[in-house]
């Protein structure tokens, strides 16, 4: 038999203030669906990393536009995606470089996306730019 | 999450200590941010990140790091990081800090490395 | 000129288990609306009140079934609604006993709707029941 | 939330001492009620619930003081609560908890009164 399919939503105001409490809903959602702690830790920090993108790169901190997570999860796989209706960007055009590169360069930024591809499982973007951009990432639940 | 973050800021022995408390993401990453500012433009180059109580960090907070530590390193100095918990030390490492940064056990260790340097 | 109204939506399944996070949004909100500790606390009881209601007695623990939290605040008042599609009830029609009759009834409950018109400013229910039933809480922000 | 909730049992004195850590709602109220009613069970009626690690609590938690207060008073037993922080104690007092449960501040004060009475 299946498991239920559990279904999450949170939707808030796009400020880094809410930054917090996404992690709260994330950890909390991790936890039901049964992952260890180190997974909930890399799930937090994966789905910070989106959300923190979107609030400064899809829309330019403004805070009247909404940022929201949706969460899903059986016994196999917990899906969560991040959503926004901002300016949207090209993933294939990022070029990643090295943490010597950016250190080198007195950058203090770079790392999200490389985290996000980095801590989960699957990582697909679906972006329409000014419509809607969806960032849906995976992490298997390993029994 | 009654105080999700807190820092301080002491100088010991010409050592500017800047300690972190609770979550670094990238809500409160501009106030580390300035408070290392504040130091090296004081001409203090030889810091000493303290993460005892760190419970979170971004890569916003991480970014703090990477741009400081080239030119504190130009002017001869350096900055140490001690005292992460297991949890906040395996975001450091999984982004290769460990090849880059010092980190050492505590406060006393990364005061020793710069002494004795 | 008046604030920007901000607005904060949390949908997750129906089960007791989720009233901790529910607590976590709610109290986020309440601090970010500038309610000092004392109201946030009172908030916080009052939606987990409420929530649990809908849980236990709207949808008879149905873990299938959502519960929405809606919240908005601007400098005045901060509004917040919990809404099921569960079987309704009639609230002018549930009779409030004092505590005194619940403990000789040895009675476990009985309390949550009291807890919540005692706490908030403005309480209201809208009943449609199996489609959508809301309840509107607000407290008023003190300056 | 790593750890929400949690409570544990012990006797002393044949008194029966319930401490209550963390939040007590109506996901963990279940487990506080087969703990006073397994005390109840033994046959022990004169029970503390020190209260003092215990953060939140809801109708759900206040239930089951209400419910066997009755109960371990016709035997001639009582439950006492001690160790209330200010946050959880505003709680018990909005309902008016005062008037019918005694409230002491501490473990030792509420076994005092056992023992006097
Ligand atoms: N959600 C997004 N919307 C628009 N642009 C984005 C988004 N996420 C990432 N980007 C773009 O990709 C770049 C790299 O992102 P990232 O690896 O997270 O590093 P950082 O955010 O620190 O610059 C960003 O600088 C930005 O130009
Ligand atoms: N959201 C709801 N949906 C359906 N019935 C409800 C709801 N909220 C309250 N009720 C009804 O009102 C009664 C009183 O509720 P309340 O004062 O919260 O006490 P308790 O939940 O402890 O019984 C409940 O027993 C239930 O019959």
């Amino acid at each position: 038999m299946a498991a239920i399919e559990r279904k999450f939503t949170l939707q808030v105001p796009s400020s880094t203030e809410n930054l917090a409490l996404i992690r709260e809903f994330v950890t909390s959602i991790g936890r039901q669906a049964t992952l260890n702690e180190e997974e909930i830790n890399k799930l937090e920090l994966a789905v910070d990393e989106a959300c923190a993108n979107v609030i400064e790169h899809a829309y330019g901190h403004d805070i009247t536009k909404d940022v929201s997570v949706r969460a899903t999860f059986d016994d196999e796989r917990l899906k969560i995606s991040v959503i926004d209706e901002g300016r949207g960007f090209d993933p294939t055009g990022v070029n990643q470089k090295s943490l010597d590169q950016l250190v080198h360069e007195r950058r203090s930024g770079g790392l999200g996306i490389r985290i996000i591809k980095t801590l989960m499982d699957e990582v697909s973007y679906e972006i329409e730019p000014g419509l809607k951009n969806e960032l849906h990432m995976t992490k298997l639940i390993k029994k | 999450m009654p105080n999700p973050f807190a820092i301080q800021t002491s100088i010991e022995d010409g050592l500017a200590i800047i300690t972190l408390e609770g979550f670094v993401d990238a809500h409160t990453a501009p106030q580390f941010e300035s408070a290392v500012q504040s130091e090296i433009d004081a001409g203090r180059i030889n810091l000493i990140v303290n993460c005892e109580k760190l419970s979170y960090i971004s890569s916003a907070g991480l970014g703090v790091f990477m741009s400081f530590v080239e030119e504190v390193r130009d002017h001869g100095g350096d900055i140490k990081i001690c005292g992460l918990v297991p949890k906040v030390k395996h975001t450091f490492e999984i982004l290769g800090f460990q090849d880059i940064f010092e980190m050492l056990e505590d406060q006393s260790a990364a005061k020793q490395k710069f002494i004795a340097s």
